[in-house]
């Protein structure tokens, strides 16, 4: 019983919160157990053991598996970017300066997130300040967008006539005008 | 999150509690089980009358709920109409007009059936504990890690949404109002003070929608129910006439 | 090395993720070391087990444990689906890809609410786009969905006698191959 409770618990279990499982259990023959438990697992050489932490116990991996752990979550393709980073990416980029408002009301869903990983990532930064309620952010992509995508210039970037009209519609010149007129 | 239904504690047997039933398959599905009638052959007038006494108190229901129950209805009275009519003797097969609702009923209780299925998977599968705890790491700034998205990606994402903006909203789909039961017998009772007969089809034309439609039907039914009206049709798919109740009579 | 990697990962692991952890890790050695965890675990008693799930293991607590780490609060319970929502599985589970029209033809109600719920709770996901008017979204099952109920892979769904012709009688092939026609 004890097993099953540290291994299924969120947080470190005290010897108390243990003892309250079952009747019939109490503090000593917790710690009993926790001991045999402790025990076993280093005779049979398991991959995990029990820590104490913040007066309690966990099970948790040995230190020796940190670092092929950590490079184990690291591998997922988390490096990629997710489809509506993607849409949002493409409406910032042929839309710029765009603002939030904006590419919500094209996509249809919330942006918040999405505006936020690609600024964390460097593909878009905020250009300037929409006129209007609030004065929204304006948001562009950076020199870095261009350098990862190979471009030289915005003006590189491909224009088909499969693009939606609220994506190609937009005339470089004014807004390119307004950005400045806005920036800071 | 949607909560469980909890069937409330039954009071008279025979009152059936809308909000228990998952729509009007269910509800169906819960007369004819009750009574242990074979599926293939379902007394549809009986039925009928049992499925509308139960929906009489559908004011309560949210106006998509009754919406669906109200179709259903009209499924009922069409198919219960057709069946008053004598088949053509020209020696031809007719289908018996509830085959269709028999089939739509047994493929939902199959899928009722599953989703019990899937229930009790669940139910075993959360008897089962994972690992409660997660060593705190600390996240790798997704920044510092190569980036691996290529242009043509977000040119295929760009030309997907071009696509997706010019087509129409998908999946949208009309749901008309509720309409008053009473609205409808206000109209009959102003139709009829004005002349002796009035016709079905001149009542619903204006508004065009099935939801008026099923109304209307529903309003004659209730108001022939009480002698108010009289309701006649020549034949099968002739008009339907609404009379004025003769006085005296 | 497997045995940390199943005790540290929070889903499923299958043959496949395990053998990225190490070099010199094949997915036959992987299913080796999981065959030898499992008849260790089993040998010594533990409380937990390795299952299969979703197309790879995972350790979860054995179900005579069940009683007491239910009433446990510092155990993560699952959150169970309402009875629309199981039924709304229900159909998209055996038919998929299935789109929102059949859906509610089946059961006789709208079904834009609950299929968005199971979509939030990653049970359901777009899978592609039906031919016909208006190309309507088709949906289908996640990874989770077969997490959630402890099932393998799709063929392990429960099908019973009384399970309809119309569910066999769909061909699981061809309905795959339409989907992968209409994916974006």
């Amino acid at each position: 019983m004890v097993e099953a409770l540290l291994f299924a618990s969120q947080s470190p279990l005290s010897a108390a919160d243990l003892a309250r499982a079952e009747e019939g259990l109490d503090e000593e023959r917790v710690e009993e157990a926790v001991a045999e438990l402790r025990a076993e697992y280093e005779r049979e050489q398991r991959a995990f053991g029990v820590f104490e932490v913040a007066g309690g116990w966990q099970l948790l991996t040995r230190p020796e598996y940190a670092p092929v752990l950590e490079r184990f979550d690291t591998v997922p393709s988390a490096t990629r970017l997710s489809a509506p980073a993607l849409e949002t990416l493409a409406i910032v980029a042929y839309r710029q300066p765009v603002g939030r408002a904006e590419i919500e009301e094209i996509r249809g869903v919330g942006a918040g997130g999405v505006l936020k990983t690609l600024q964390e990532r460097g593909l878009v930064e905020v250009v300037g300040r929409g006129e209007g309620l609030g004065r929204p952010l304006l948001y562009g992509t950076t020199p870095f967008f261009l350098q990862h995508f190979g471009f030289r210039f915005l003006d590189d970037l491909p224009r088909s006539e499969e693009l939606p009209v609220v994506l190609a519609q937009r005339d470089r010149d004014t807004t390119e005008q307004e950005a400045k007129a806005h920036a800071p | 999150m949607i909560a469980v239904l909890e069937p409330p504690a039954a009071r008279d047997p025979y009152e059936v509690d809308l909000e228990r039933f998952h729509g009007p398959l269910d509800l169906l599905l819960h007369l004819i089980r009750n009574q242990d009638i074979d599926v293939f052959d379902i007394p549809i007038a009986r039925i009928t009358e049992q499925f509308l006494a139960a929906i009489r108190g559908m004011q309560r229901l949210e106006l998509e709920r009754a919406g669906e129950f109200l179709e259903m209805a009209a499924t009922l009275i069409r198919i219960k109409a057709q069946m008053l009519f004598p088949r053509h003797d020209d020696g031809e097969d007719e289908e018996d007009p509830r085959a269709e609702l028999v089939r739509r009923l047994l493929e939902y209780e199959h899928f009722r059936e599953a989703a019990r299925l899937l229930e009790r998977a669940e139910r075993e599968r959360s008897r089962l504990f994972a690992r409660g705890f997660v060593e705190v790491r600390p996240p790798v700034p997704a920044a510092d890690l190569p980036l691996h998205t290529e242009w043509g990606e977000v040119w295929a994402a760009a030309a997907a949404l071009a696509a997706r903006l010019a087509e129409p909203e998908p999946g949208y789909r009309f749901r008309g109002r509720l309409v008053r039961l009473e609205e409808k017998m206000e109209l009959i009772r102003d139709a009829l003070s004005a002349a002796k007969r009035v016709e079905y089809a001149a009542l619903v034309r204006p508004w065009g929608t099935r939801m008026h439609a099923v109304a209307t039907v529903l309003a004659c039914l209730e108001m022939a129910k009480r002698n108010a009206v009289r309701l006649r049709q020549s034949g099968p798919f002739a008009g339907l006439w609404i009379y004025r109740a003769a006085e005296g009579e």
